[in-house]
């Protein structure tokens, strides 16, 4: 019986065979990508395989590599925390390689294919790699392997001006994370010594000082945050996004975001463990910010796949929540509320994964089919892709948080959540705390909105555009990878009472809880975390009760076969009626511009062309709109302004004059004896 | 015996909502009527409409999708769904643990997302219009709301409705301040979510003012009757899950016959009661223009919000 | 024996290649002398392995840890290149920047000075180890001005100017080093021995020492490139050819901290405070961060990466100043690590300006395309360079930074700086040069690859596994520094 | 002869040697220059050959001798005959005016001396206290070469400091060991042909000799 560990440490190996491939048959476009993606895939099951294991099992188990530094060999660890991790990122990576067959055939012929392929591998390796780490060493590298690999893969088609200037802005945010991860590394590492301090289990053994303890929180959150994309370290992320190709944002924004996420649990609950409550609720304030601007950012966007990145601030917001609840319940000692919390947020963590993943899949679909990205150049797609759309709608369902699919699940164990506040000892908190829970509701709210907006522009109406592309259903394998994700949706949102028992194992380890021992009394179909008596949702019930009234109903009304006639819409007399007369994204979006745009630095104008006859019929209206992220000119443009003026500074230096260099180092051996 | 005494009553609880939305409809109306010295059409006026519409064909534009189709017949069956789970008889509806307070604004939210997006199938400035508004009201009620029931639930112990039901109805009868500015707040969002004036003016075809109706206009037939009926029935809903929230007492708690019929008079009567109520506030007001509502919903969302301070600091 | 070969190959191949060194065949006899050199130094570094430190030639030459795994560096490298700078010089006779006679000059003087810095490393007089110092720098003067170009001239002499100067400081250290030492060991030429030196270290008189170690720590440094003495770098190595960047930057860097090492070492054993090391992580720090923001805005490529060069002395140099064993251990890393990224970059960097006929950053475009195989060993080299993993200079940055925030948490910030601001500028410059389309004026050339993919495969297999010898040597260099 | 004249003679030398280096900082004409150095070497080989008689030195009496034959009669030669072949004009202009330069020449003074007193209580030989005058010697060729801009006086500036530091080994410590000594002569000698090829290099290339033009090398701000 093969171990779990080795089992994914083997796939890790696994990954390199597609990039033989290239080597190999790299001429031959098809049968590369087709062997090289479908092998991929395979390597992707294993760790599903082990990642379920992992989890089940509740064991822990370490492999040393023979590689690393002499005194510090590659220290691996598969625990039910990493185990889950494993099986999110094995599992969403499983489908995108299958929908990655016809994606990347899809693409024109120009682009450079092999690059994709050998970048794709190494990036899903070294996430797997981060979630193995067991010392600090090889997880830095599995962690910026995974960034370089990434902003190779952002920089696919590096012709274009916002690849490059996207994928540079993404590298250097997430190697300044990484810094920060390393110098937090190395304050729990600075209590025990030599080089054995800088395994794991050597900082869980090390108990820190609580000032230590909390620079070295501080690092490794704003590290991970980093590349989780919390606001306000979030600019990189609607910049990268939109530019990769589809199967890759799909990857990081479904997986990749998650593997911060996993270090944020590391760090906290299973290496530094006992932590003051403020930790817990700055984490929390954080994650409630970047779910309510990152919705309201996502509502102001017309370009699909930016949209998209901005739901995933929004639901790292969400996922942090949770977590940051978790942290101040296990800061007062309330195992079981924080066991709830963790769940609800790990819980999400999965479901973005699929949901988001599904969006990315749909987007990239559409966009191939039309060449477009800009939603407000769309239009109707539903009768050309019915098979695109109806994934695509689940994947809208189920990130707007409505039952009976899965995002709704675990933003209502959020909200339980939220629900138990008043148990903590501090007064103050138990009065904040509900109002996340409002900040919560609104962010689904809008959710709903901006994803009623994406489906409704985008699959729905007529064809906005200009120009009119012959737009195909997508290949078999898009679909078949997006449909496999969307049953997945639905499974998450019908029976999460199953998989919840099953991640017992994690929150027992990391939180000493179970949620199970709770419930369980109504066995798989009902989920009520805590107590039956608290709260319960059966999310089969609902599916089967809806569905079932929604059949009755229609054969009710179809005994006798109802007549349906089909005219054109009806247009008031007004016999002009045209595509362009639809909502678009923006008129959509137009009140919540109205009601929140204090948020943003917004440009709107409307100028009329120059009118001829009456004054109320002018030839052509000019409308003009740039809804812009207000952090950039707070926060970066200082920064990078600073930065010049040093640079400059620094080059005065270097002016060229001998006498002055010589002059140079006379001073410095004068301040130099001087100091003697 | 148990099993089908249980499965009868929730039954009967799913059939008077159905049959009963109407009627209150038609209760709330009328009462308008006479409050605006007009003489009414009488209580049973919608289920003439709706008995009309469905006669009536479907008459569809082309471009119209599978949603468009799909969405009525969703609408009319979230309403059952919830029907069967708020306890407005019995407090003993075996459905009822199926799905809490959350659960059912859950419910709700999807049948109003699909009807957005029904509206913008058929890609009509109409249709988009009520969309936009739609969620954009829509998005503002969700946190009051909540908050109301977040005060409600943390009395009660508990978001399934049967329990908080339960605590309330067991304990003492006392006027808490805390559920007095929730009730407020939630008739507010009552009014805000069943598309009432001031916040939305059900019987205008009016486009600068027109939202739910903008929404469902290119329905025709029996689509646009399950949607009315729909419509009614979480109207009714949104009342009774008010007065299980807030006026529970007279529910049944044990299910012999006797309590059950007591428990439907009560509950006739509290709704006589809420409907007169709403009338008044419906009267009082005019509509508003859409910006307003930021204000009105923020009303709402600050009562909540005071109800939640006044449970944690008086109580 | 092994060791006078490996002095004495050098010294005569450049007297060789002074009369032969314009004819076909110079540039392979400049290799196999190379060669011959690094495989004495092979066989040198077997004896240490074996029987540990050797002192011999009446202890005129002393080899131990650290100096051995040096020697070994820079023989080979110096090897890898000749055998770069044979297809390279080549191309630059077509393109007539050199004329034969310069040819001959270059080949002599390129060995003279691989002479001079293994003298440095093996010499256990610390006067003799001054003498060679100079040698190097004289050795390297006119190979800088190779190219006679206005530039070329300017940058040899101030080149010349300010290490001459520089040199002359640490001879007046190196005088007081001795002044102290003859009291207690006694006049003659045993007063200047390292191994005396270090043996009575306890006992120098710490007043003298301490302002001996300023003249000395000017003067080597003002070698290693240590801001604010440095302005002599970017220009010798942008203006010099090619080769003669890579084996400047990879090498001689190293041997001047080398010596400020071995200085430091006897300084702080005879005042027992931490002042040398202070004054190092000073001067580290201080090199790291102008260093990183001068690169930002670079428009020489050859430039940049000399600047890079600073920042990495720096860094090194910080970390011996913090002393400790894992500091120590990352420096003695970071200077193999760096030495091979750097010359192998320069030897692309090299390719790359004879493809654009240009050492322009602007005009430098589209390598991805024109020339995968350049593109890519750019672009990992920059990345190797600017210390992302999985290259070994991450790992010694990894083991500096924690043990800085270890020891020194006050300074980390400056060095997070430093990092990010050259991480962000090598990218910024790199990713311009590697992406978009190929210019019409770029054509295509013949690249040397076995160098690069050499040292680019020994930096990322060193990152994972570090073989048992080098690990002792580390290990006993680390005892013996830190 | 006793040691007390001796000591004396050697101190007298030492001033003759600070003396020589102010002259040089003073002096515009450069074959005034070149002369100066040439008595300086001399100054500085005499004492040599002083402080090897009376330390018992002879490997003291070789380095005097190597300085007579580079500094007094080589390289002074080698600068002569650059000076005519390449019509350098006679006139040197300064950076800093001559007054200013005596200032900073004399702290430099007072400063080696405050830097060389642990030096002087520490040792024992008779030269100790003509360390701090080596000291200054070093500290005013680098002056020197700060304050001119002319590369021939900029390389005589360093030739300079080559003298201080050499007089300082013979002060501080009765010179180095004899390999020492004999390597360094040798770097002076490669110093002085590269120097050499350099001033052709740079006449050919710039029209002039003067530093002026050679600061095209800089980050263009």
């Amino acid at each position: 019986m093969i171990s779990p560990i080795e089992l994914s440490t083997f796939s890790v190996v696994a990954f390199i065979i597609p990039i033989l491939f290239v080597i190999l048959i790299g001429n031959n476009r098809r049968l590369l990508i087709c062997i090289s993606f479908s092998v991929s895939a395979l390597a992707c099951l294993i760790n599903v395989v082990s990642g379920i294991m992992a989890v089940a099992f509740g064991k822990t188990e370490h492999v040393i590599l023979p590689i690393g530094l002499p005194s510090l060999p590659f220290h691996l660890r598969l625990d039910p925390l990493s185990g889950f991790f494993l099986f999110v990122i094995g599992l969403l990576s499983f489908f995108v390689s299958i929908y990655s067959i016809g994606y990347v055939s899809g693409l024109a012929g120009d682009k450079p294919i092999k690059r994709l392929i050998v970048f794709y591998n190494i990036f899903i390796a070294a996430m797997i790699m981060v979630c193995l780490a067991d010392d600090a060493l090889i997880f830095l590298v599995a962690w910026e392997v995974m960034a370089a690999a990434s902003y190779f893969l952002v920089m696919f088609e590096d012709g274009r001006s916002e690849n490059r200037r996207a994928a540079y802005l993404y590298m250097v945010m997430a190697h300044i994370g990484a810094v920060l991860i390393l110098l937090s590394f190395g304050v729990m590492a600075g209590f025990s010594t030599g080089f054995e301090g800088y395994t794991f289990d050597a900082m869980r053994e090390a108990n820190l000082p609580l000032k230590w303890a909390t620079v070295a929180f501080l690092l490794s959150f704003f590290g991970f945050s980093a590349k989780a994309g919390v606001i306000p370290m979030h600019v990189w992320l609607p910049e990268a996004h939109p530019v990769a190709p589809s199967n890759v944002s799909a990857l990081m924004s479904g997986v990749m975001l998650k593997t911060a996420i996993y270090g944020i649990i590391r760090i906290t609950f299973d290496i530094i463990k006992v932590f003051p409550w403020w930790w817990g609720a700055m984490a929390l304030a954080f994650g409630l910010v970047s779910a309510v601007m990152g919705v309201l950012f996502a509502l102001m966007q017309h370009d699909l796949k930016k949209l998209l990145a901005y739901h995933s601030v929004e639901n790292i917001g969400i996922i942090l929540i949770g977590i940051g609840l978790s942290m101040i319940f296990t800061s007062f000692h309330l195992p079981i509320m924080a066991a709830l919390a963790l769940i609800a947020g790990l819980y999400h963590t999965m479901n973005h994964a699929m949901f988001k993943g599904l969006l990315f899949m749909g987007a990239g679909a559409v966009i191939n089919a039309t060449h477009e990205r800009n939603m407000d150049e769309m239009g109707g797609l539903i009768h050309l892709m019915p098979w695109t759309s109806s994934f695509f709608l689940v994947g809208c369902i189920s990130i707007s948080a409505l039952p009976p699919f899965n995002g709704f699940v675990s933003e209502w164990l959020t909200f339980q959540a939220f629900l138990l506040s008043p148990s903590m000892p501090i007064p103050l908190m138990k009065l904040l705390i509900p109002l996340g829970a409002a900040l919560l509701a609104l962010t689904g709210a809008l959710a709903a909105a901006c994803f009623v907006k994406v489906y409704g522009v985008i699959f729905l109406g007529n064809w906005r555009g200009h120009n009119h592309p012959v737009v195909t259903e997508a290949a078999w394998s898009m679909r078949i990878g997006m449909m496999l994700t969307a049953l997945t949706c639905l499974c998450l949102g019908i029976l999460p009472t199953i998989i919840i028992d099953l991640m017992d194992s994690i929150s027992e380890r990391l939180v000493h809880a179970k949620l199970s021992s709770s419930s369980g009394i109504y066995g798989w179909m009902w989920l009520t975390p805590i107590d039956p008596e608290r709260a319960s949702y059966s999310g089969p019930l609902v599916f089967i009760g809806i569905i079932a009234v929604c059949a009755i109903t229609y054969f009710m009304l179809h005994v006798k076969p109802g007549k349906v006639t089909r005219v054109p819409v009806w247009d008031c007399g007004f016999q002009k009626l045209t595509p362009k007369m639809q909502y678009t994204a923006v008129s959509f979006a137009m009140p919540f511009r109205r009601i929140f745009g204090f948020l943003f630095d917004i440009k709107e104008q409307v100028w009329m062309s120059p009118q001829q006859g009456h004054c109320a019929f002018p030839v052509k209206t000019n409308y003009y709109l740039r809804v812009r992220d207000r952090f950039w000119g707070w926060i970066y443009r200082p920064i990078i302004d600073i930065v010049v003026l040093m640079s400059r500074k620094a080059g005065m230096l270097q002016h060229g004059r001998i006498h002055m260099y010589l002059i140079y180092s006379f001073v410095t051996i004068i301040f130099l004896l001087a100091l003697l | 015996m148990k099993l089908l005494h249980l499965i009868f009553i929730e039954i009967l609880q799913v059939l008077i909502v159905i049959f009963a939305a109407p009627a209150f409809v038609g209760w709330v109306d009328m009462l308008k009527c006479w409050s605006q010295g007009r003489t009414s059409a009488g209580v049973m006026q919608q289920y003439r409409n709706i008995a009309k519409l469905f006669v009536k064909d479907v008459v569809m534009a082309n471009n119209a999708s599978w949603i468009f189709r799909f969405t009525p017949y969703l609408v009319f069956s979230t309403g059952v769904m919830v029907a069967s789970v708020i306890p407005i008889i019995s407090t003993n509806l075996f459905l009822a643990p199926s799905a809490d307070i959350i659960v059912l604004i859950g419910i709700f939210a999807t049948a109003r997302f699909f009807i957005a997006l029904a509206s913008l199938d058929i890609g009509t400035a109409f249709g988009g219009m009520g969309a936009s508004r739609e969620m954009m009201i829509a998005s503002l009620t969700e946190p009051a709301m909540l908050m109301a029931i977040f005060t409600v639930s943390l009395t009660g112990g508990s978001t399934s409705l049967l329990h908080i039901v339960r605590a309330f109805t067991s304990g003492v009868v006392v006027v808490r301040p805390s559920i007095m500015f929730a009730s407020i707040a939630f008739a507010l969002v009552v009014i805000a979510e069943a598309g009432r004036v001031p916040v939305d003016n059900p019987s205008t075809h009016l486009e600068l003012t027109m939202v739910h109706e903008a929404m469902i206009l290119e329905y025709s037939g029996r689509h646009l009757a399950l949607i009315e009926w729909g419509a009614m029935i979480k109207f009714f809903l949104f009342v009774t899950l008010g007065i299980a929230c807030f006026l529970p007492w007279g529910i049944a708690a044990t299910d012999d016959l006797v309590s059950i019929v007591i428990s439907v008079f009560l509950m006739v009567v509290k709704l006589i009661v809420a409907g007169s109520v709403l009338v008044l506030i419906e009267t009082g007001m005019a509509k508003m223009r859409l910006f307003r509502l930021t204000e009105f919903l923020g009303a709402a969302f600050l009562m909540s919000t005071l109800g939640l301070i006044f449970f944690f600091i008086l109580e | 024996m092994t060791l006078l070969i490996l002095i004495i190959t050098p010294l005569a191949a450049s007297l060789i290649l002074a009369f032969i060194g314009n004819r076909r065949f110079a540039p392979e006899i400049n290799i196999f002398c190379s060669m011959l050199t690094f495989t004495a130094g092979i066989a040198l570094a077997l004896d240490v392995y074996r029987n540990g430190q050797i002192i011999t030639g009446e202890k005129f030459f002393f080899v131990d840890a650290f100096s051995v795994y040096l020697t070994v560096l820079t023989s080979f490298v110096s090897m890898t290149t000749a055998v770069f700078s044979l297809r390279y010089m080549q191309r630059e006779r077509e393109h007539g920047r050199v004329g034969r006679r310069r040819m001959r000059f270059y080949h002599a003087m390129f060995q003279l000075f691989i002479f001079a810095m293994l003298l440095c490393l093996l010499a256990n007089n610390i006067g003799v180890l001054w003498i060679a110092m100079e040698l190097a720098t004289l050795s390297t003067v006119l190979l800088v001005s190779l190219y006679r170009t206005p530039n070329a001239i300017e940058a040899a002499w101030k080149y010349f100017i300010l290490c001459g100067v520089g040199i002359s400081q640490a001879l007046f250290g190196t005088v007081l080093l001795y002044f102290a030492a003859e009291k207690i060991i006694g006049e003659g030429g045993e007063a200047l021995l390292w191994t005396n030196l270090i043996e009575v270290s306890g006992r120098l008189e710490p007043t003298i020492l301490s302002l001996a170690f300023v003249f000395l720590v000017v003067g080597y440094g003002t070698k290693v490139g240590l801001v604010p003495l440095h302005n002599w770098l970017p220009d010798a190595h942008s203006e010099g050819p090619t080769p003669i960047s890579a084996v400047l930057s990879g090498l001689l860097l190293n041997v001047a901290l080398y010596a400020l090492v071995r200085f430091k070492v006897l300084v702080d054993g005879s005042t027992h405070t931490h002042y040398a090391g202070n004054i190092m992580m000073g001067f580290g720090i201080v090199s790291m961060l102008v260093a990183s923001f001068s690169i930002l805005r670079q428009r020489d490529i050859k430039r940049m990466f000399s600047y890079s060069s600073i920042e990495h002395m720096g860094i090194a140099t910080f970390a011996f100043g913090l002393g400790g064993s894992i500091a120590t251990f990352g420096a003695l890393l970071h200077m193999l690590m760096h030495s091979l990224t750097k010359s192998s970059i320069f030897f692309t960097v090299g390719h790359t300006c004879q493809m654009h006929q240009t050492q322009e950053i602007a005009k430098i475009k589209g390598l991805f395309k024109g020339d995968p195989f350049v593109g890519w060993t750019l672009m990992f080299g920059s990345m190797a360079i600017a210390g992302m993993p999985p290259f070994g200079i991450f790992t010694s940055e990894f083991l500096i930074l924690t043990a800085a925030i270890k020891d020194v948490p006050m300074l980390v910030p400056f060095i997070l700086i430093g990092l990010v601001a050259a991480f962000a500028g090598l990218l910024r410059k790199v990713q311009y040069m590697v992406t978009g389309d190929v210019p019409s004026y770029s054509k295509s050339i013949q690249a040397a690859r076995a160098p690069v993919i050499l040292h680019m495969s020994l930096v990322l297999i060193l990152a994972f596994y570090i073989p048992n010898f080098l690990n002792k040597w580390f290990q006993t260099a680390v005892e013996l520094l830190k | 002869m006793n040691l007390q004249l001796l000591a004396q003679i050697n101190s007298f030398l030492a001033a003759l040697v600070l003396l020589s280096a102010f002259a040089m900082l003073s002096q515009r004409k450069i074959n005034g220059l070149v002369t100066l150095f040439a008595w300086q070497g001399l100054f500085l080989s005499i004492n040599t050959a002083v402080v090897g008689y009376v330390a018992a030195k002879h490997h003291l009496y070789i380095s005097s001798l190597l300085t007579l034959s580079i500094k007094v009669i080589l390289l002074p030669y080698i600068l002569h005959v650059l000076v005519v072949r390449l019509k350098i004009k006679k006139e040197m202009e300064t950076i800093v005016n001559i007054p200013t330069m005596m200032m900073i020449g004399i702290a430099l003074v007072l400063f080696s001396y405050k830097l060389t007193a642990p030096v002087r209580e520490m040792s024992t030989l008779i030269t100790r206290s003509t360390l701090a005058v080596a000291l200054a010697t070093v500290m005013i060729g680098l002056l020197m070469m700060i304050t001119r801009k002319h590369a021939v006086t900029q390389i005589i500036g360093f030739l300079a400091m080559e003298n201080g530091l050499f007089f300082a080994a013979t002060s501080a410590t009765y010179g180095m060991p004899l390999v020492v000594e004999l390597g360094v002569a040798l770097d002076v000698l490669i110093a002085a042909f590269i120097f050499g090829i350099f001033f052709f290099q740079i006449s050919t290339t710039f029209d002039s000799l003067s530093v002026k033009q050679m600061e095209s090398l800089r980050e263009d701000n």
